[in-house]
């Protein structure tokens, strides 16, 4: 579904992805783990268009990213859950998910996506005409979750979900993510909390400043000894 | 460490030293045509306003665009001393920047703890209404001004003047006290955590910002014969905010760069007559859209910058971006 | 991006060039060699230090454009005796310093024989004294403060001249027609608190209207940025004056007849050579203009020929009305031509002493005769208008 | 005798308590956690403690005197320290500058020393920065001291506010959210890294955080935090095995982990 | 009695003068409101829109409602350019360089426009006769340009605030102005929303233009300055970025002024505006209508 070919991105100056590739498969739930800075948080930006690769590509069904718009990418079905939440503080609940479907145009659907979200987030709805800013971390990244729902995405990526977040509640997001995942959604994951990710996703890669060091299917790298020392706290 | 601050402080005085001596020699000998004399004590006015402003928006980070106000107060009080009283020069330049610094003082304590915009709007205010009340005293003139001041400003007074503000500002800012203002203007609520009184620190970068305002309007007023209300309107403030932000919002040298360089820019146009400010304004916004930080950024030119760069290091502390 | 980037960068090495080129040119040699005096020079240079930007752009600009046009007509007629003139123009921001800056400029670097400007006192005041300390004298076609030509101790300055009307005469005059022709016996003044022209004017009707039993029942202001007058205007209506004096300039005089008729104040209104522009009618409109009187130093019905060929001219090259500030201009700079021509040679002291006899001139502002004071002498009329706005002849008052 | 007495500590925002009756007692040398769910307060806590907020109602008795209505200056210069959950660092200023800041309040030459470089400026200059520099090598930051703070990796920006909230030499040190964004690894270090500090500095040290490893593993007591109230309050065993704790805050796994 | 209906007149004359004032707010606070851009050149493109106001109806004898719209489109093609070519490269950069480049752009305009249209004022046609209205036998006067111009103040309030709170448009751009990152996640385009926003903000500059020609009959290419700067003071007094914010407060400018030239002395107008702006400013620091944010610590 998407392939990322041997791309560089740089920071002004700083080279912070340096040949990386990798690859998601429909229907997959996909990690990227890594210590803070190693450029996970960078990849997902590359592909969602928010930065350029300077080489290399990024080919999502046969269709070219790097060198789209932001909104194209949003339009064909790539939708990304900022780092840190960035909902709009300013605006309700409901306009911030009227926003995740800004580009589009069916309105029947969009209504009936809009009940979905409610169903799998009743908090949202009870909370449907509060500010987004009066809202705690959790609600905010439901809310964030929510919002990208509502572009029907076909490829969700998601950076640092459990950020901030008590340990309950990131239980509860990742099961949320697993059920996003059931229903049809494909998933990039990117995750500082590296046991949760790898015990959800299907296939993982390890990111160290910059380049790609390690990859297999979440269960293996979950066994392997490097993993286990540096990211697990075995 | 003490050897090189040594070395760079005779430096320093051996440089500037050439450039009063050589000045002054051209003066005295009558060789400096009086036309480049205005400018170069233009020039020094100028500079202890950019420097001056600086200090607040640009090391303190607070957003003041009414310093032309503490200038009119600085170039009144002097004037008024030195035309209806007849007191001696320096004492009207020392009054003339005392008042300036409490009328700063005064004005700084209740409205600094007014962030960004709102605080440039109301510094503007403020700066609006020194003018008014300028304007609505007739002992000064009133709008049409206060004239007949005596032509006592020469290159001696605003050499050493300006050479003073700069220093000062300069030793002000590499201390304890100039770090914590830079620390205000890096994070106001860590620089609190840290022990330091932001309030405090705020109003003695806007009283001493404007101290030396005072003393260049006093400056200016004793050599233009002179004043008016208007000539210290929110443009004039918006001049001086123009040189710090083109020479660096945080550089000492930088806005010694911008004044000096406005300043000769300004006295090339005056022959463009009805252009001159189309040309001024281009200037302006190209100079903006190639270098947003500035001519220098936050960085100081320094002898030790070039020395350093002579031997091929990466320049440390300073070096920001 | 980048490319316009690149462009907008070659055009302003391209403007620094130029000018740091043209800078070049103009340095002074280190030491000027008092070379002696050519038998006949190829130019005069007249030095124009005017506010050609900043808050009073618009006077200095009507000014200058007017003195350029009479040295072209003057230059077409073969210069004086046989010399062109030639303007250096300069800006000062309408700024005081800036005009000092510029004075000094344009005589010890261009070397200028005489000074014209600037337009308002302040910065005529910021220029006089280099104007004195250089020997070079100095021509202000509008500045009427009377510490222009005259200073502290009453002594006359040497350099310093004004062609324009000197403020106590026309107050005079105003006074003397409120109280006299209209029968008022309450005034109210409504003052440019910027303008010196205005305060001096309204100084001397003040004085005059009381002195004969006149009563000013409210004295009120207003600054040259104001559009909105209403304010004011109601409080004045509130004090009921038989008269409302507004010496001003036309663009507020318009202002203010237009919104003190809106606010239904019917009483006349009266006002100074400020008020003598084409524009007041289309701001005002002519049914505020009724029952509106102003003092001018010539009569639009007085179809002098030279009035006539000097508005059409300006007309044609600058495609509007002259004001008075242009008439002044004009006025300005043939005084200043015809003393060239007297002084027989173009050196400044002859020039001045030239100025100083200055007898009987007749230019677009009527005639003119310089007085010890260096302050012209010139006769006035009263302009009022008829229904449809047009200037119409009152009366004629001589000094 | 405690340092740090908090009674009864109430702060409403608009209406809503965001804290209500907060009581805490923290005795010297003491190493306590606070946790609890997103919004539960803790942050408001610290910014009551450090005097960013002024409180509603209590008292906070800081080494035997009343702090509460004092600026944050003056209660960091009675010697409460503090990071934050969102890194503050001066980030345009080098690692030393950042630190030498912190020297402030212990800086003695005045205005006129520092302009005019009279009497022991140079000398209380050049002993801030030998201090700072001695610090820095502490947190093996002192070879980058020179360097833009804002161009540290994270974990070290992390380290360096630590340094930096040290070197205003406290009694008692507030640090939020210590190992957010850090990995296992790096958590671990942390950890060891607070507890030497405790002991070296002879500090007291109130922490809040999420990572359970470190708060479990670092802290002699734990306050658990929800709605703005204590629910909880023992050692980490007590902590895991309280019902309430689990169901608000801890889940199943982590409790049995 | 008399006391009062002068108190009355005063009142008009303060709500007529702080029309203008909020007119002109309404664009300098939307503008704001979205890119926290002090937007320096408003004054002088309302200046802009006044003259090709002047110039549709002199040259091209258009009427009042043809020549209104002339202007609003050629000002939103203006404000647009302007945003392209001085504003958007400094988007990244310290609002501070964006605000010195917004004085550039203001003194081009300012200056530029005295060499085209020469800096003499003009005088604008009167498009729709003025016809005077009286209360209290003659005692109060007020005219039906006044109520025009009151009334479009009030209607482009309303609309803006639909446009901003109702439009898809306006979502966006509250979206851009909160956060550009994630707004462009949304797959909402940043450059046209802000293209949009900067021809809104111009429209209305050069309504508030045409509008004030009408109504003063004058016109000079300075005449930018002094509205531009009383309005943008409007705009803070009632809390930048607020709609409705800029339109009381440029009210209550325009109150204050009147009041205090028709009771206090004229000649302390400015001083005393500008010193309850600096009042109110430190009782409630973001102003009038503005939330007092808690910076979150």
């Amino acid at each position: 579904m998407l392939k990322v070919n041997n791309i560089n991105v740089y920071y002004g100056a700083i080279h912070a992805i340096k040949g990386v590739s990798l690859e998601v498969k429909e229907g997959a739930i996909v990690t990227l783990i890594g210590a803070n800075g190693a450029g996970k948080s960078t990849i997902l930006k590359t592909i969602s268009g928010l930065l350029r690769p300077k080489t290399g590509e990024i080919v999502y069904e046969g269709k070219k990213l790097n060198t789209m718009e932001a909104q194209d990418i949003v339009r064909s079905g790539v939708c990304q859950v900022p780092e840190g939440r960035r909902v709009f503080a300013n605006m309700s609940v409901l306009e911030n998910l009227e926003l995740g479907a800004f580009l589009r145009k069916d309105k029947v659907q969009i209504k009936e996506d809009l009940e979905k979200v409610f169903e799998k987030f009743p908090r949202l709805k009870e909370r449907m005409t509060q500010l987004a800013g009066t809202l705690s971390g959790g609600e905010q990244q439901m809310l964030a979750i929510g919002r990208a729902m509502m572009s029907r995405p076909r490829l969700m990526l998601l950076d640092e979900p459990s950020m901030g977040l008590a340990p309950l509640l990131v239980k509860e997001i990742f099961s949320i993510i697993k059920e996003i995942n059931l229903s049809g959604t494909t998933i990039l994951l990117v995750e500082q909390n590296a046991h949760m990710a790898l015990s959800i996703a299907n296939y993982a890669y390890v990111l160290e400043t910059g380049k790609i060091v390690l990859e297999g299917p979440a269960k293996e790298l979950a066994e392997s000894e490097q993993v286990k020392k540096a990211y697990l706290g075995g | 460490m003490q050897k090189i601050l040594n070395k760079r402080i005779i430096l320093t005085i051996l440089v500037l030293g050439l450039l009063y001596g050589s000045i002054q020699n051209l003066i005295v000998q009558g060789k400096l045509n009086p036309y480049y004399e205005i400018n170069l004590l233009l020039i020094g006015i100028n500079i202890m306003m950019a420097v001056s402003l600086n200090l607040i928006n640009g090391f303190t980070g607070q957003f003041s665009i009414g310093h032309a106000g503490f200038m009119a107060v600085g170039a009144y009080t002097s004037a008024v001393l030195t035309v209806k009283l007849q007191q001696p020069f320096p004492l009207a330049i020392l009054a003339g920047s005392l008042a300036a610094a409490l009328i700063g003082f005064l004005i700084g304590l209740p409205t600094l703890r007014l962030k960004g915009d709102y605080l440039a709007i109301a510094t503007l205010g403020f700066g609006e209404i020194i003018k008014v009340v300028f304007v609505n005293i007739e002992y000064v003139g009133g709008a049409s001004g206060l004239s007949g001041i005596p032509h006592i400003t020469t290159w001696n007074w605003v050499f050493f003047l300006t050479a003073f503000t700069v220093v000062f500002i300069k030793n002000f800012i590499n201390s304890t006290h100039g770090r914590a203002c830079i620390s205000i203007r890096e994070d106001e609520i860590a620089a609190e955590t840290m022990g330091i009184n932001t309030t405090k620190y705020k109003v003695m970068a806007f009283t001493i910002g404007a101290f030396f305002a005072g003393a260049a309007g006093a400056l200016y007023a004793h050599y233009f014969y002179i004043i008016q209300p208007n000539t210290f309107n929110f443009l004039k403030s918006i001049d001086y905010l123009v040189m710090v932000v083109l020479g660096g919002m945080g550089s000492i040298t930088g806005s010694v760069l911008a004044a000096t360089a406005l300043t000769i820019i300004s006295a090339l146009l005056q022959r463009f007559a009805e252009i001159r400010m189309v040309i001024y304004a281009l200037l302006l916004i190209v100079i903006m859209l190639f270098r947003p930080q500035g001519l220098m950024g936050n960085k100081e030119f320094s002898l030790s910058i070039l020395e350093r760069l002579g031997r091929g290091e990466k320049h440390g502390s300073v070096s920001s971006k | 991006m980048k490319l316009s980037k690149k462009v907008a960068l070659i055009l302003v090495l391209a403007f620094l060039v130029t000018i740091a080129g043209g800078c070049g040119g103009s340095k002074p040699a280190p030491a000027p060699a008092p070379a002696p005096a050519p038998e006949k020079p190829k130019e005069i240079l007249i030095g124009a230090n005017f506010e050609l930007s900043g808050n009073v752009a618009t006077f200095g600009i009507s000014a200058v454009n007017a003195i350029e046009m009479a040295f072209a007509e003057i230059n077409a007629g073969g210069g004086v005796n046989g010399i062109p003139l030639k303007l250096v123009k300069v800006d000062n921001k309408s700024d005081t310093g800036e005009a000092t800056n510029v004075a000094t400029k344009l005589i010890t670097q261009d070397k200028v024989v005489a000074l014209l400007g600037p337009v308002t006192s302040t910065n005529v005041l910021g220029a006089v004294p280099v104007a004195t300390q250089y020997k070079v004298p100095l021509i202000t076609p509008t500045g009427t403060n009377p510490k222009i030509t005259v200073d502290d101790s009453g002594k006359t300055r040497e350099w310093a001249f004004r062609t324009c009307f000197i403020d106590p005469f026309q107050g005079f005059v105003g006074a003397n027609f409120a109280i006299n022709t209209l029968k008022a016996k309450t005034a109210a003044i409504f003052i440019e608190k910027n303008s010196d022209y205005a305060k001096g004017l309204a100084e001397v009707f003040e004085k005059t209207f009381t002195e004969k039993g006149g009563k000013i029942v409210a004295k009120e202001y207003f600054v040259t940025e104001d559009k909105d007058f209403r304010a004011t205007l109601t409080k004045i209506k509130a004090a009921n004056p038989d008269v409302l004096y507004v010496p001003s300039y036309y663009e507020q005089d318009g202002l203010i007849a237009k919104q003190a008729r809106e606010l239904g104040y019917t009483k006349p209104i009266v006002g100074a050579d400020g008020w003598d522009s084409e524009k007041l009618l289309q701001i005002a409109g002519a049914k505020a203009l009724q029952e509106v009187y102003f003092t001018n130093h010539y009569s639009p019905q007085d179809t002098d020929p030279k009035l006539v060929k000097f508005v059409e001219n300006y007309k044609a090259k600058y495609g509007s009305v002259p004001d008075a500030l242009a008439a002044l201009g004009y006025d300005a700079a043939y005084i200043l031509a015809d003393a060239i021509k007297r002084a027989g040679a173009p050196e400044p002291a002859k020039i001045k002493d030239a100025l100083a006899a200055t007898k009987g001139f007749v230019g677009v502002t009527g005639s003119v005769s310089i007085d010890d004071k260096h302050n012209p002498v010139k006769g006035a009329v009263i302009i009022t208008f008829d229904k449809d706005g047009k200037q119409i002849f009152k009366e004629k008052v001589n000094p | 005798m405690a340092l740090l007495a908090v009674n009864n500590l109430t702060k409403v925002f608009g209406g809503l308590s965001a804290v209500s009756d907060f009581n805490i007692e923290l005795h010297p040398g003491e190493l306590v956690g606070l946790i609890g769910p997103n919004g539960a307060g803790k942050t408001t806590v610290f910014n009551l403690l450090t005097g960013v907020y002024e409180p509603t109602e209590g008292t906070i008795q800081f080494n035997h005197e009343n702090i509460v209505g004092l600026k944050p200056y003056e209660i960091t210069q009675r010697g409460m320290a503090r990071t934050f959950q969102n890194i503050r660092l001066f980030s345009n200023l080098s690692v030393l500058d950042n630190v030498r800041i912190a020297y402030h309040t212990h800086v003695k030459y005045g205005l006129t020393s520092a302009v005019m470089r009279l009497g022991n400026y140079y000398k209380e200059e050049e002993e801030m920065t030998r201090k700072a520099i001695e610090f820095l090598h502490i947190f093996n930051l002192d070879r980058k001291k020179d360097e833009i703070a804002k161009n540290l990796p994270y974990g070290e920006q992390r380290r360096l506010e630590i340094a930096r909230a040290l070197a205003a030499k406290p009694r008692l040190l507030l640090l939020d959210e210590p190992a957010a964004g850090m990995n296992p690894q790096e958590t671990h270090e942390l950890m060891n890294l607070i507890k030497w500090i405790r002991d070296e500095f002879k500090l007291t040290i109130l922490l809040i955080e999420h990572d359970m490893s470190l708060v479990m593993g670092a802290c002699e007591r734990i306050y658990v935090l929800e709605y703005g109230m204590i629910i909880a309050h023992g050692t980490p065993e007590e902590i895991k095995s309280n019902p309430r704790v689990i169901e608000a805050y801890l889940g199943e796994e982590v409790a049995h982990a | 009695m008399e006391d009062l209906l002068i108190f009355l007149q005063q009142l008009i004359n303060g709500i007529s003068l702080g029309s203008i004032y909020a007119l002109i707010a309404l664009g300098y606070t939307m503008v704001y409101g979205i890119i926290k851009l002090i937007n320096f050149a408003h004054g002088d493109i309302y200046m802009v829109g006044a003259y090709v106001g002047f110039f549709a109806i002199t040259k091209l004898n258009m009427s009042f409602i043809p020549a209104l719209l002339t202007s609003m489109v050629l000002c939103s093609i203006l404000g647009i350019i302007i945003e392209r070519m001085a504003y958007k490269p400094l988007r990244n950069a310290t609002r501070i360089a964006a605000l010195i480049t917004a004085i550039g752009v203001s003194l081009l305009l300012e200056y530029g426009g005295m060499l085209i249209v020469t800096p003499q004022p003009r005088a604008f046609p009167e498009v729709f006769p003025q016809t005077k209205i009286s209360f209290f036998e003659g005692k109060v006067y007020m005219t039906n340009q006044q109520l025009v111009i009151f009334a479009v103040t009030l209607i482009l309030m309303v609309l803006l605030q639909f446009i901003v709170y109702k439009t898809k448009t306006g979502k966006a751009m509250r979206a851009v102005s909160f956060d550009k990152d994630a707004a462009l996640l949304m797959g909402i385009n940043i450059n046209n929303t802000i293209s949009a926003t900067f021809a809104i903000g111009s429209a209305l500059a050069a309504a508030a233009g045409v509008l004030v020609g009408i109504y003063y009959t004058s016109i000079s290419p300075l005449m930018g300055i002094i509205p531009g700067l009383k309005a943008f003071v409007a705009a803070v007094l009632g809390g930048i970025g607020i709609i409705p914010g800029a339109v009381v407060g440029g009210f209550l400018m325009g109150i204050i002024e009147a009041l205090v030239s028709g009771y206090g002395a004229s000649t302390w107008r400015d001083a005393v505006a500008f010193g309850i702006l600096i009042l109110i400013l430190i009782i409630k620091p973001s102003g009038i209508f503005g939330a007092n944010i808690r910076e979150k610590v």
